[in-house]
C-alpha cells in the first residue's frame, strides 16, 4: 500500500507529533528486518506488565476501520483474523500463516474463489464460540459508511462489493461471501487474486458477533478473539489497558505468545520523549517498547556511542520506497530525455543524508523495495553513481533541446517526515543545479500536498512521493502505481505516471492469478525492471528503522512485514 | 451586579457565536477534504461520497452550521449503524475521524488541561508575586538586579526551550523525576502531582515573569500613593506599610490578570501539552486541526473561548471586588 | 498668642511624648531642603534657610503660592523627607525631639504620637481597602503597643465621634469611599487626634473641599485646639483660611520666609512688598465690583492694595453692561437638562436650567462641586448635547445640531478651561494650538495665520516669539493666557470660562481676571464665568447665577445676590467664605 | 527608580512632562541596560541585513549540502569538534545536511526580525484603528468593535495559524503571511489599550478645545489624539515585539512557520531538540539567538517605557493632576 497506507491516516493523526518532534522519523507500520531475536538475557516467561510508548494514539480501534496490514500490532492482540503474518525475524516474517483458519486458504476457479475452514475450539472473550458467520459479518460491516477507513480491496475484489453499503443499510448481506456451515467461509472474487491470503490477515477479517455490534461505538468495547481484551480505552486511543483474555487458548494460536499479563499503551508522546524514556528505562519504562517510533538521526548518533544502548536497538525494514514522481502530462516531463537527465543528475548521497544518514536510509535505483518477497530485482537503468552524473545529464538535456538549462518546480510536503520533506527536496535541488537545472521548491502543507499529488487534474509535474507495501508482495506495490486501469480521474489517483500500457496491464492480471508467491515475486521483479526503463520515477531510497526497546524486554522480534517490534512476542519477565 | 453579569453573559454568547462562525468559515475554505481524510487512504470516489453523506458534509455550509447550533441547544440523534443514539445537549457532534461524541472526547481531556492550568497558575502566581515583592522591596539592591534579570530571562525563554531543558536535566541527566505521563488526580494524587511537576514548572516559570513584573510595578505604584504617605506619617513601619496597605492594592491587577490568563491557558498551553505529552485539549486541538476534524476543532475553540471569556468576566469582577474604586459597567 | 491654653489634653499622652513641656513646641532653624535633579537638571532647593518657632499650644499658618516650599517645610517637621533622596540641612525640633537626629524608631514614635499630619486630599489619603475605624485603630496601636484591638477600636470610635461623625461606632466600619468628602477629612483629623499629639500639621486640609464644608472643618480645628491645647501648623495657599484659624502667619516665597508675625500685623501692616501684593490680589467677596469710573479707593486697603484694586477694577470694567439690559440676546437656554448614564443609573447633572446671555455682559455661575455648573458650561458651547430643553444662539436652535451642522457656530462660541495642564496639547507648539481654529476655518493663508497668532499672543501679554515653544515651557498663568488666546482666535462672540483661574495662585488669578476684563471691554465679548470661588465671581460678573444640585437656586445682578441673598443656600454659602476682614478689623 | 514618594507635588515647575523625542532619547541613554540591549539589537539587525555579505565573506550559502562533513552512518552527526567548527564553517554545520550553521543563523535572524516587526506593525495598525474607532464611535460602533476585540482575544492563535497556513495559496510569501496572520490574530490587546487611553484622552480639555475649533473628528483624532497615543502604543509595541518573536519561533517549531529550506530559528530548534546530546551546538546556537533577541527586546522595551514616562509607566496622570491643579496650582507664578 501505497504511500498513504500508513502514512496518511496515521500520519495525519500523528503528523503533529511528528512535526513537533521534529525528530525521529515517524510513525507507521514499518516493517522490518533482520533483527536477531534480541533483548535481555534469559528465556522469556509469562507475567509482568508491558508498557507501550507511542507517538500516534490508537484513534481507530474498530476492526472495520483499521488500515493496518497484517492485523496491526496492538489490534492483533485483540483481533484474530483468518490468516496472519508469521511472527519471525526478518524475511521469514513476511510469510503469511493461518490464524483462525486451518490454512492460508484454498484457491479455486483460477484464484477467484477462496475457501477457509475455521479451527476448532475458537472462543470470544465471553466464552461464546467464533463462527464463520461472524467473520462474514465483520467483513460486511467494513462496507458501512459509518465505519470507513479500511483498505479498498474488499470493494474492488468481492463480487458486488462496489455497490454494497454494509449490513446496517442492506440487512441481507453480501452474497459473494458464503458460509455453508459454522466453520466454513467462501469468498467469491471478480477476478483472480493470488494475494488473497495476505489480504485476509487484515482486521476486517476478524470476527464480530452481530449481537454485540454497537456500530460506531464498537471500538469502545470490542469483543476480543485474541490473547488480550480491552479494559480501558481513554483519551481517544491515547491510553489503553489490555489484560489477558482467559478464553483465548494458546493451542489454537501458534503465532502469538502473550507473555505479559498486562499491556499499558501510552501514546501522544513526542519521539524525543519516547526514545529518552526507553533509553533511561526508569520504573515501568524498563519494560517498555514502542511500536511506532524510530530512533531519529540524532538519537542514533548518540546511541551508537553507547554499547549498552546499542544492544537495545532492533533494526527493521519495511517495504517502502521514496522517489521522485513525474507527471508526463506536464512539460517538460513529457520528454523521456528530460526524465532520464534528472535520473542521472540525482545525488543519492545527499538525499540519504537528508533522510537521516546511511543507517536510516539505503539508496535505491529500483522502484520495488530491496526485499525478495516483493520481487526485488536489481537494476540501474540510469547509472548515476553515489553522487550523480551531471555531465551525462547535461548531455541528455542538450539532446532534448535544453542546452541553456532548464527551470522546473519540485513539489514536496512540509511535514517533517524525512520521506517527502523539505530537506530531501533541497538535496534534490542542490544535485540538479550541478546539471544546470534550476529547481524551484513548492512546499505544501501535508493535507494540501496529499490532495494535490493524488488529484488527476492538479497533480504537479515533479514531486517527491513515497509508496509502501500493504503486504509483502509486488502486487499492491506496483499495480496501483502502474496499472492503467487504475488511473482515477475523479478521486485519489496513484498512477501518477499515467502509465496505461496494455502489456503492463495484462502482465499484472496474469501475475495476480499465480498463487505461488515466489513465482509471482519473480514476475513482479521483471515487470518492475521493465517499467523502470520509462523513467516515470526516480527511486531515491528505502528507509531503515531503528527501534529502541527497554532494558528488561526479551524476545524482540521484528519482521520485514511490518518493520516494527512485535508486541505479541515480547516478554518482560 | 446581576444585571452586569447578565449583560456580560450575553456579550460572551455573542462572542462565542461569532467565533464558531469564523471557525466554520475558515475550515470550510481550507483545502483538503475531511470526508477523504475520514474515509481512509485509498477510498474510491463512491466511498468518499458515502462518507460525505454520512458526515452530512454534502449540505451547504450554513445548513451544517445550523445543525451544529441545534446540537448545542437541543442535542441530536445519530446513528451508530446498529442503533439510534442521542447526543445530549450541548452536543458538539461527532468526530469525523472516529465518530466519537466530541463532548465525551472533551470531557476526557479537560482534566489534564485543567490540572496543567491550575498547577502552572499556582506556580507562576506564587513565584511571580514573591519575586515581584522582593524586587520591589529591595529596590536598587543586588537582590533586585538578580531577580529582575531572572524574570526577564523567564519572559525570553519559550516553553519549548525551557521545557526541553527541564526534561533533559531532571529526567535524563539527574533522573530525579519521571518522564511526565499524565495520571488522573482521582487515580493517584501523588503520582498526579509528581508527573505534572515539570509541566507546571515549565509553563509556570514562563508566566511567572509577567506577574513578577506586574507585581513589582504595581507595588511601586501603590507605594507612591497618598494613603501610604498618610500611614508613613503616622509612624507605621515600612514592612507593615507594604503588607497591610500596599499589597492588597498592588495584587489586585495581578489577580485580575491571572484570572484572564487562566482562561487562555485552557487553549493556549498547546506547546506545553505537546512537549510533555499531556493528553489535554490543546493537543487534541492540534491533532484535529491537522486532520480537518471540524467538529472537534469547533468544540475545542468553543470550550477554550468560553474559558477565556468567562475568565475575563471573573477577572473584571475580581478586580472590582479588590478595588472598590472601580465600578462595574 | 491669643489662643486659649487649656490643659485638657490627657496627661498620659504628654508623658509619653517625652521631654520638655516648657521649650517651644516647634523650633526650626536654618532649614533647607533640596531635591535631587532629574536627568540633566540642577538640584531644586525647595526650602532655603527657613527658621521659625511655635510656642507650646501655639498656631502658625504657613502661606505662600505654589512652589513656595510651604508643604516641603511642613513635611520636614515629621522627618518625612528621610530616605527620599532629599537633602535636608538645618535643625528641626518638635516638642524637644531633634527630628534630624532621631533614629528610625524615634522618628516613628514622633510621627503621629507627638506631631500628627492631616493631608490635603482626604480620599486618596485613606487606605481605600480598609474600614476607616480600623485605619485609626492601627495608628493608635502603633503608638500604644499594649493596647488591644478592642481598645484601639473603641478609641477610633471615640475620636470619630469627637470630630462629628454621626453614629461613629457603626460608621467606623465603613470604607473611605462610603464617606462624603467632608466626612473623610473629619476622619483624617480623627486619626490625627487618636494618639493625642501635641502638634497638628495640616497641609491644605480644606483645599479639596467645598466652601461650606471648609468652614465646618476649620471650625472643628479651632474647637479641637481649644479643647486639647495642641499646637497647629496650617499650610495653605488661601489667606482667608489661614487668618481665620491661626495666631501667626509665615509668608513664604521661593523657599524663604518673606514675612512672619501675628496675623493682624501681617494683614494690616505688611512689611514686605510681596505680602502687600499678595493681599491685594485676594478677591473679596464683600467688595463690590468696580466700574471703570468709580472708586479707585477701596476701604480697608492700603496703597498697594489700592494699586492692585485699580488694576482689578480696570479689568472688570464693562461699558455698563448692566446699563444696557436691552443688548441683544446671544445665547438663550430654557429648561436645559442633561443626564448621564441610562436607566436606573441615570444621573441628572443639569436640571431645568434657563439662562440668558446678552452681548457684552458677564454672567457668573457659582456653585459647589457637583452643582452641575461645568456641565452647563459645556452644554452652552455644545461640547455636550443637552438631553432636554432648548438652547438657542441668536435665535437659532443649536441644542440638537449634529457635529457637522455645528461647525458654522463653533467659531462664535468658545471656551477657556480650568486646568492649564490638560487644556493644551503637550505635544504641539502653542502657536499651532492657537492656529487651529484659524486653519479649520480655512480663510487665511499660512503667513496670515502666523501673523494673527503672534498678534493674539501679544494681545494676551505673551512674547509673540514664543509661537514655537511648547506648553511645558510656560507657567500655569501663562498657559491660561495661551488658552485665552486660542479661544479668541476665531473672534468669538461669547466665551465660557470654566473655573479659568481656580488652578492659579492669587496674584496670577488677578492678572488673568484683569486680562479677561480688558478683552471683554475691547472686543465686546459676552462671558459666562463659572467658578466655585464666590469672591472671584463677584469681581467679574454683571449678573450671577447660583447653582445647586443641577438647578439654579438664585439669579440676579451680582450685588443684589451678594448683598441681599434671597435663598438660604446662597446665604449659607456666603457666610462660609473665610474673610480676611475678620482678622483685619482692629481687634 | 528614585521617584520621590512624598514630594512629587511640590517642585513641579520646570520638570517637563515627557515630550519630544530628544528628551526620551536622553533618558533612554541614561539607562545602561537599555543601551546594551539596543546595541545587541543593532548588531542583530546589522547581521540580518548583511546576511548575504557575511555569507560571502565566509564563503558559504544557507542551502548548500556538505555530505563530506557529516558522518552518514551515525545519523549525519557533523564530523569534527563542536559540531564541525572550522575555518570554513565558523559555527559548524547542520547535522544530516552539512549546511553552514552560521549563515543559516544570520539568515534566520532576517526571518525572525522581519516577521516580528511586520506583525507588530500590523498589530499597531489594526489595534490603533479599532481602538480609536471604538473610543470615538457611537454606541453601536463601540459595542461592535469591543465585541470583535473580545473575539480576537478569545481565539486560540495556533489553530488559526495552522488553518491560515493551509488556506492561503502556497506561493504567497511566507514571512509576510506569518507577519500578517500573527498581526491579524493578536491585536486585541493593542485595541483595548488604545481604546482605554483614548477614552481618558478624550476627557482632556485640549481635545474639547480642538472640537471647538470646528475641526472634524478625524482631524481631532489625528492632531490631538494620535500624538499622545504614541507613547503608550510604542511602549506596548515594545512588549509585543519579543512576544511576536517567540510566536514566530513557536509556529516554526510546530511546523507552520516559514517554509523550509528558508532558515528560521524556531524551525532549527524543532529539528535540533533531538540533537541535544549528540550535537549540543546545534541546539544551543538557535536557542541562544532566540533568547538573546527576546531578552534584548524586552530590556529595551522596559527602557523605552521608563524613558517615555519616568513616573508612571503608560498611565495617564489626568485624575491626579487635575486634583492637584485645582488646589496648589501646577505651574509657578505667572
Amino acid at each position: 500500500m501505497p504511500h498513504m497506507s500508513v502514512i496518511s491516516r496515521r500520519v495525519a493523526a500523528a503528523a503533529v507529533s511528528v512535526v513537533l518532534l521534529g525528530g525521529a522519523a515517524a510513525c507507521g507500520p514499518k516493517e522490518g528486518g533482520d533483527a536477531k531475536g534480541g533483548g535481555a538475557e534469559g528465556a522469556p516467561k509469562k507475567g509482568g506488565t508491558l508498557t507501550v510508548l507511542n507517538g500516534a494514539p490508537q484513534k481507530q480501534f474498530d476492526p472495520a476501520r483499521l488500515y493496518t496490514s497484517g492485523g496491526g500490532n496492538i489490534p492483533s492482540l485483540v483481533y484474530r483474523t483468518l490468516t496472519t503474518r508469521h511472527r519471525a525475524n526478518g524475511a521469514e516474517g513476511t510469510k503469511v500463516v493461518p490464524d483462525l483458519a486451518t490454512d492460508t486458504g484454498t484457491p479455486g476457479d483460477d484464484a477467484k474463489t477462496w475457501t477457509y475452514k475455521l479451527q476448532d475450539g475458537l472462543k470470544y472473550e465471553d466464552g461464546s464460540p467464533i463462527t464463520s458467520a461472524d467473520i462474514k459479518y465483520g467483513v460486511e460491516r467494513s462496507f458501512a459508511a459509518e465505519l470507513s477507513g479500511g483498505a479498498p480491496y474488499l470493494r474492488d475484489w468481492l463480487i458486488g462489493g462496489d455497490t454494497y453499503q454494509g449490513p446496517y443499510k442492506e440487512k441481507k448481506g453480501l452474497d459473494s461471501i458464503e458460509t455453508p456451515d459454522d466453520k466454513t467461509i467462501v469468498f467469491k472474487l471478480k477476478k483472480s487474486e493470488g494475494d488473497f491470503p495476505y489480504f485476509a490477515a487484515s482486521t476486517q477479517f476478524a470476527p464480530v458477533p452481530k449481537a454485540k455490534d454497537t456500530g460506531a461505538k464498537y471500538a469502545e468495547h470490542p469483543v476480543s478473539s485474541g490473547p488480550y481484551k480491552v479494559v480501558k480505552n481513554a483519551g481517544d486511543g491515547e491510553q489503553m489497558t489490555l489484560e489477558r483474555n482467559p478464553n483465548w487458548s494458546e493451542e489454537t494460536d501458534k503465532e502469538r505468545h502473550a507473555y505479559p499479563d498486562r499491556i499499558e499503551v501510552r501514546s501522544g508522546l513526542s519521539a524525543a520523549v519516547i526514545n529518552q524514556r526507553l533509553s533511561t528505562g526508569s520504573g515501568p519504562d524498563a519494560a517498555a517498547v514502542t511500536t511506532d517510533t524510530n530512533l531519529g538521526p540524532a538519537e542514533l548518533a548518540q546511541v551508537t556511542g553507547d554499547k549498552n544502548l546499542a544492544a537495545r536497538v532492533g533494526t527493521g525494514h519495511f517495504g517502502q520506497t521514496s522517489y521522485l514522481a513525474f507527471n508526463p502530462a506536464v512539460k517538460p516531463f513529457d520528454d523521456p530525455k528530460v526524465r532520464q537527465a534528472i535520473s542521472y543528475a540525482i545525488n543519492r548521497t545527499s538525499v540519504v543524508n537528508a533522510a537521516g544518514g546511511s543507517s536510516l536510509a539505503e539508496p535505491t535505483t529500483t522502484f520495488l523495495p530491496r526485499q525478495k518477497p516483493l520481487g526485488y530485482t536489481p537494476y540501474d537503468h540510469f547509472p548515476a553513481g553515489d553522487k550523480g552524473d551531471p555531465a551525462k545529464a547535461r548531455e541528455l538535456l542538450k539532446e532534448a533541446g535544453h542546452e541553456n538549462g532548464l527551470e522546473i518546480t519540485l513539489t514536496h510536503s512540509t511535514a517533517q517526515n524525512r520521506e517527502t520533506s523539505p530537506e530531501i527536496a533541497t538535496a534534490v535541488q542542490a544535485a540538479l543545479k550541478e546539471a544546470g537545472i534550476t529547481v524551484k521548491l513548492e512546499g505544501l502543507e501535508d493535507n494540501d500536498y496529499d490532495e494535490k499529488i493524488h488529484s488527476f487534474d492538479k497533480q504537479p509535474g515533479l514531486f517527491i512521493a513515497h509508496w509502501g507495501a500493504d503486504w509483502p508482495s509486488g502486487g499492491p506495490f506496483l499495480a496501483p502505481v502502474f496499472d492503467g486501469r487504475q488511473i482515477v480521474k475523479d478521486g485519489a489517483n496513484f498512477n501518477t505516471g499515467r502509465l496505461d500500457d496494455p502489456k503492463v496491464n495484462d502482465e499484472i492480471d496474469a501475475i495476480n492469478k499465480i498463487t505461488d508467491h515466489d513465482a509471482a515475486a519473480q514476475r513482479w521483479g521483471a515487470l518492475d525492471q521493465k517499467i523502470g526503463e520509462q523513467a516515470l520515477t526516480v527511486p531515491l531510497f528505502n528507509p531503515v528503522y531503528k527501534r529502541l526497546f527497554g532494558k528488561d524486554v526479551k524476545n524482540v522480534v521484528i519482521s520485514n512485514w511490518t518493520g516494527v517490534l512485535d508486541v505479541s512476542q515480547v516478554a518482560v519477565k | 451586579m446581576t444585571g452586569y453579569l447578565l449583560r456580560r453573559a450575553a456579550g460572551a454568547l455573542a462572542v462565542l457565536l461569532v467565533l464558531s462562525v469564523v471557525v466554520y468559515a475558515t475550515f470550510y475554505i481550507a483545502p483538503g477534504d475531511p470526508a477523504r481524510l475520514a474515509c481512509g487512504p485509498r477510498c474510491n470516489p463512491e466511498q468518499i461520497a458515502q462518507v460525505r453523506a454520512q458526515l452530512s458534509l454534502g449540505d451547504p455550509v450554513y445548513v451544517q452550521y445550523w445543525h451544529f447550533l441545534q446540537g448545542i441547544v437541543a442535542g441530536h440523534d445519530y446513528s451508530t449503524g446498529t442503533a439510534l443514539l442521542h447526543c445530549d445537549a450541548p452536543c458538539f457532534g461527532l468526530s469525523y475521524q472516529n465518530n466519537q461524541q466530541v463532548t465525551d472526547m472533551l470531557i476526557e481531556r479537560l482534566p489534564a488541561t485543567a490540572s496543567l492550568a491550575v498547577g502552572a497558575m499556582a506556580v507562576s502566581l506564587l513565584l511571580g508575586t514573591v519575586t515581584g515583592l522582593l524586587s520591589a522591596l529591595r529596590r536598587g539592591g543586588v537582590t533586585e538586579r538578580v531577580l529582575t534579570w531572572l524574570t526577564l530571562a523567564g519572559t525570553a525563554t519559550p516553553v519549548f526551550i525551557s521545557g526541553l531543558a527541564l526534561l533533559m536535566l531532571f529526567c535524563a541527566y539527574l533522573a530525579w523525576l519521571p518522564f511526565p505521563s499524565y495520571v488522573p488526580l482521582t487515580e493517584d494524587p501523588e503520582q498526579w502531582a509528581w508527573n505534572l511537576l515539570l509541566p507546571w514548572a515549565a509553563l509556570g516559570l514562563l508566566e511567572s515573569a509577567k506577574y513578577a513584573r506586574l507585581t513589582r510595578s504595581s507595588l511601586l505604584e501603590t507605594l507612591a500613593e497618598d494613603h501610604i504617605r498618610t500611614f508613613r506619617a503616622y509612624g507605621v513601619a515600612e514592612r507593615k506599610l507594604v503588607t497591610r496597605h500596599a499589597l492588597r492594592g498592588a495584587v489586585a491587577p495581578v489577580i485580575s490578570l491571572s484570572a484572564a490568563d487562566f482562561g487562555s491557558m485552557f487553549g493556549g498551553a498547546v506547546l506545553t501539552e505537546m512537549m510533555f505529552g499531556l493528553p489535554g485539549i490543546g493537543a487534541l486541538l492540534v491533532h484535529a486541526t491537522v486532520t480537518l476534524d471540524l467538529p472537534v476543532v469547533v468544540a475545542v475553540v468553543m470550550v477554550t473561548g468560553t474559558a477565556v471569556v468567562l475568565a475575563n468576566i471573573v477577572a473584571d469582577v475580581l478586580y472590582a471586588a479588590a478595588d472598590r474604586r472601580v465600578a462595574l459597567r | 498668642m491669643t489662643a486659649p491654653r487649656t490643659s485638657a489634653g490627657p496627661a498620659d499622652a504628654r508623658t509619653a511624648s517625652g521631654p520638655a513641656a516648657d521649650g517651644p513646641l516647634v523650633a526650626v532653624s536654618g532649614l533647607s531642603v533640596a531635591f535631587p535633579a532629574g536627568p540633566g537638571g540642577s538640584p531644586v532647593r525647595a526650602v532655603d534657610g527657613l527658621s521659625f518657632t511655635v510656642p507650646q499650644g501655639g498656631s502658625l499658618g504657613i502661606v505662600g503660592e505654589s512652589g513656595s516650599g510651604k508643604s516641603t517645610a511642613a513635611y520636614a517637621l515629621l522627618g518625612l523627607h528621610r530616605d527620599t533622596g532629599a537633602d535636608v540641612t538645618g535643625s528641626v525640633t518638635v516638642a524637644g525631639h531633634d527630628v534630624q537626629a532621631a533614629d528610625g524608631a524615634a522618628l516613628r514614635r514622633l510621627r503621629g504620637g507627638v506631631a500628627a499630619m492631616v493631608f490635603q486630599d482626604p480620599l486618596s489619603s485613606l487606605d481605600p481597602y480598609m474600614a476607616v475605624g480600623d485605619q485609626i485603630a492601627e495608628v493608635y496601636r502603633v503608638h500604644h503597643r499594649g493596647a488591644s484591638r478592642r481598645e484601639a477600636r473603641a478609641r477610633a470610635a471615640e475620636v470619630l465621634d469627637r470630630v462629628g461623625i454621626p453614629d461613629a461606632a457603626r460608621r467606623a466600619r465603613s470604607r473611605p469611599h462610603e464617606f462624603s468628602g467632608g466626612m473623610r477629612q473629619r476622619a483624617l483629623i480623627a486619626m490625627a487626634l487618636a494618639c493625642r499629639p501635641r502638634l497638628l500639621v495640616a497641609d491644605e486640609p480644606t483645599t479639596a473641599l467645598d466652601v461650606t464644608v471648609q468652614d465646618q472643618i476649620l471650625g472643628l480645628l479651632r474647637e479641637l485646639r481649644a479643647e486639647t491645647g495642641m499646637g497647629l501648623i496650617l499650610v495653605t495657599h488661601d489667606l482667608g483660611v489661614a487668618t481665620s484659624s491661626v495666631d501667626e502667619l509665615l509668608v513664604m516665597k521661593d523657599g524663604r520666609a518673606v514675612e512672619h508675625g501675628p496675623v493682624r500685623d501681617v494683614l494690616h501692616a505688611p512689611r514686605e512688598d510681596y505680602t502687600r501684593d499678595l493681599l491685594a490680589a485676594v478677591p473679596r467677596v464683600n467688595v463690590r465690583r468696580q466700574t471703570r469710573k468709580d472708586g479707585l479707593h477701596e476701604p480697608g486697603r492700603d496703597d498697594s492694595a489700592l494699586r492692585e484694586a485699580s488694576v482689578l477694577s480696570e479689568a472688570s470694567v464693562v461699558p455698563g453692561a448692566s446699563a444696557l439690559p436691552e443688548a441683544a440676546v446671544l445665547l438663550e437656554a430654557s429648561g436645559l437638562r442633561r443626564e448621564f448614564g441610562r436607566g436606573k443609573r441615570a444621573v441628572t447633572a443639569v436640571d431645568d436650567v434657563s439662562l440668558t446671555v446678552r452681548a457684552g455682559e458677564t454672567v457668573g455661575v457659582v456653585g459647589e462641586s457637583g452643582s452641575g455648573k461645568t456641565t452647563l458650561g459645556r452644554m452652552l458651547v455644545r461640547l455636550l448635547e443637552p438631553t432636554g430643553g432648548r438652547l438657542s444662539y441668536r435665535g437659532r436652535d443649536i441644542g440638537g445640531l449634529k457635529e457637522r451642522e455645528l461647525r458654522a457656530f463653533r467659531s462664535e462660541l468658545q471656551m477657556v478651561f480650568q486646568d492649564p495642564v490638560s487644556s493644551l496639547n503637550p505635544r504641539r507648539s502653542i502657536g499651532e494650538s492657537i492656529a487651529d481654529p484659524l486653519r479649520a476655518a480655512g480663510k487665511l493663508d499660512d503667513a496670515a495665520i502666523v501673523a494673527r497668532v503672534r498678534e493674539l499672543l501679544e494681545r494676551v501679554g505673551l512674547d509673540p516669539a514664543s509661537y514655537h515653544r511648547y506648553p511645558h515651557e510656560f507657567s500655569g498663568g501663562q498657559r491660561q493666557r495661551i488658552g485665552i488666546a486660542r479661544a479668541l482666535a476665531p473672534e468669538p462672540k461669547l466665551i465660557v470660562c470654566d473655573e479659568p483661574v481656580s488652578a492659579l495662585d492669587v496674584t496670577t488669578q488677578a492678572q488673568v481676571v484683569r486680562l479677561l476684563g480688558e478683552l471683554q471691554r475691547d472686543l465686546g465679548l459676552a462671558l459666562v464665568f463659572i467658578a466655585h470661588d464666590l469672591a472671584v465671581v463677584r469681581q467679574v460678573s454683571d449678573r450671577v447665577v447660583v447653582m445647586r444640585g443641577g438647578r439654579i437656586v438664585e439669579e440676579g445682578p451680582a450685588d443684589t445676590v451678594y448683598e441681599q441673598p434671597a435663598h438660604p443656600y446662597t446665604k449659607g454659602l456666603l457666610a462660609a467664605v473665610p474673610r480676611l476682614e475678620a482678622a483685619e478689623a482692629p481687634a | 527608580m528614585t521617584t520621590d514618594l512624598l514630594t512629587t507635588a511640590e517642585p513641579e515647575a520646570g520638570v517637563a512632562p515627557a515630550s519630544g523625542a530628544r528628551q526620551v532619547l536622553r533618558r533612554l541613554r541614561a539607562r545602561k541596560s537599555a543601551l546594551a540591549a539596543a546595541a545587541v539589537l543593532g548588531l542583530l539587525v546589522l547581521l540580518a541585513l548583511a546576511a548575504p555579505l557575511l555569507a560571502a565573506i565566509e564563503g558559504q550559502d544557507p542551502n548548500t549540502y556538505h555530505d563530506a562533513l557529516v558522518d552518514s552512518a551515525r545519523g549525519g552527526v557533523p564530523l569534527g569538534d563542536f559540531g564541525g567548527v572550522s575555518a570554513e564553517h565558523w559555527l559548524g554545520v547542520e547535522p544530516g545536511t552539512g549546511r553552514d550553521l552560521f549563515v543559516r543563523l544570520v539568515y534566520g535572524a532576517r526571518v525572525s526580525l522581519l516577521v516580528a516587526l511586520g506583525a507588530t506593525a500590523v498589530q499597531i495598525l489594526i489595534g490603533v484603528g479599532t481602538g480609536l474607532a471604538a473610543a470615538l464611535g457611537n454606541r453601536l460602533v463601540e459595542s461592535l468593535l469591543t465585541h470583535v476585540t473580545d473575539v480576537m482575544v478569545a481565539m486560540p492563535l495556533l489553530v488559526f495559524a495552522i488553518a491560515t497556513m493551509a488556506v492561503v495559496p502556497g506561493d504567497f510569501p511566507r514571512p509576510l503571511l506569518l507577519a500578517v496572520s500573527i498581526g491579524l490574530l493578536q491585536w486585541g490587546g493593542m485595541a483595548r489599550l488604545v481604546r482605554a487611553q483614548t477614552l481618558s484622552l478624550k476627557k482632556l480639555d485640549y481635545v474639547s478645545a480642538a472640537r471647538l475649533t470646528g475641526a472634524s473628528s478625524w482631524r481631532v483624532a489625528r492632531r490631538e489624539l494620535l500624538p499622545s497615543l504614541a507613547a503608550p502604543v510604542i511602549t506596548y509595541a515594545a512588549v509585543l515585539l519579543p512576544t511576536n518573536i517567540v510566536l514566530e519561533a513557536s509556529m516554526s517549531f510546530l511546523g507552520v512557520g516559514v517554509k523550509p529550506p528558508t532558515p528560521s530559528w524556531g524551525h532549527m530548534l524543532s529539528t535540533a531538540t533531538t540533537w541535544f546530546r549528540a550535537d549540543p551546538m546545534y541546539v544551543l546556537l538557535p536557542a541562544l539567538m532566540l533568547f538573546v533577541t527576546t531578552l534584548a527586546f524586552t530590556v529595551l522595551g522596559d527602557g523605552v517605557r521608563a524613558a517615555l514616562d519616568p513616573r508612571e509607566a503608560s498611565r495617564l496622570r489626568v485624575g491626579r493632576t487635575r486634583r492637584k491643579a485645582r488646589t496648589s496650582g501646577a505651574g509657578g507664578a505667572a
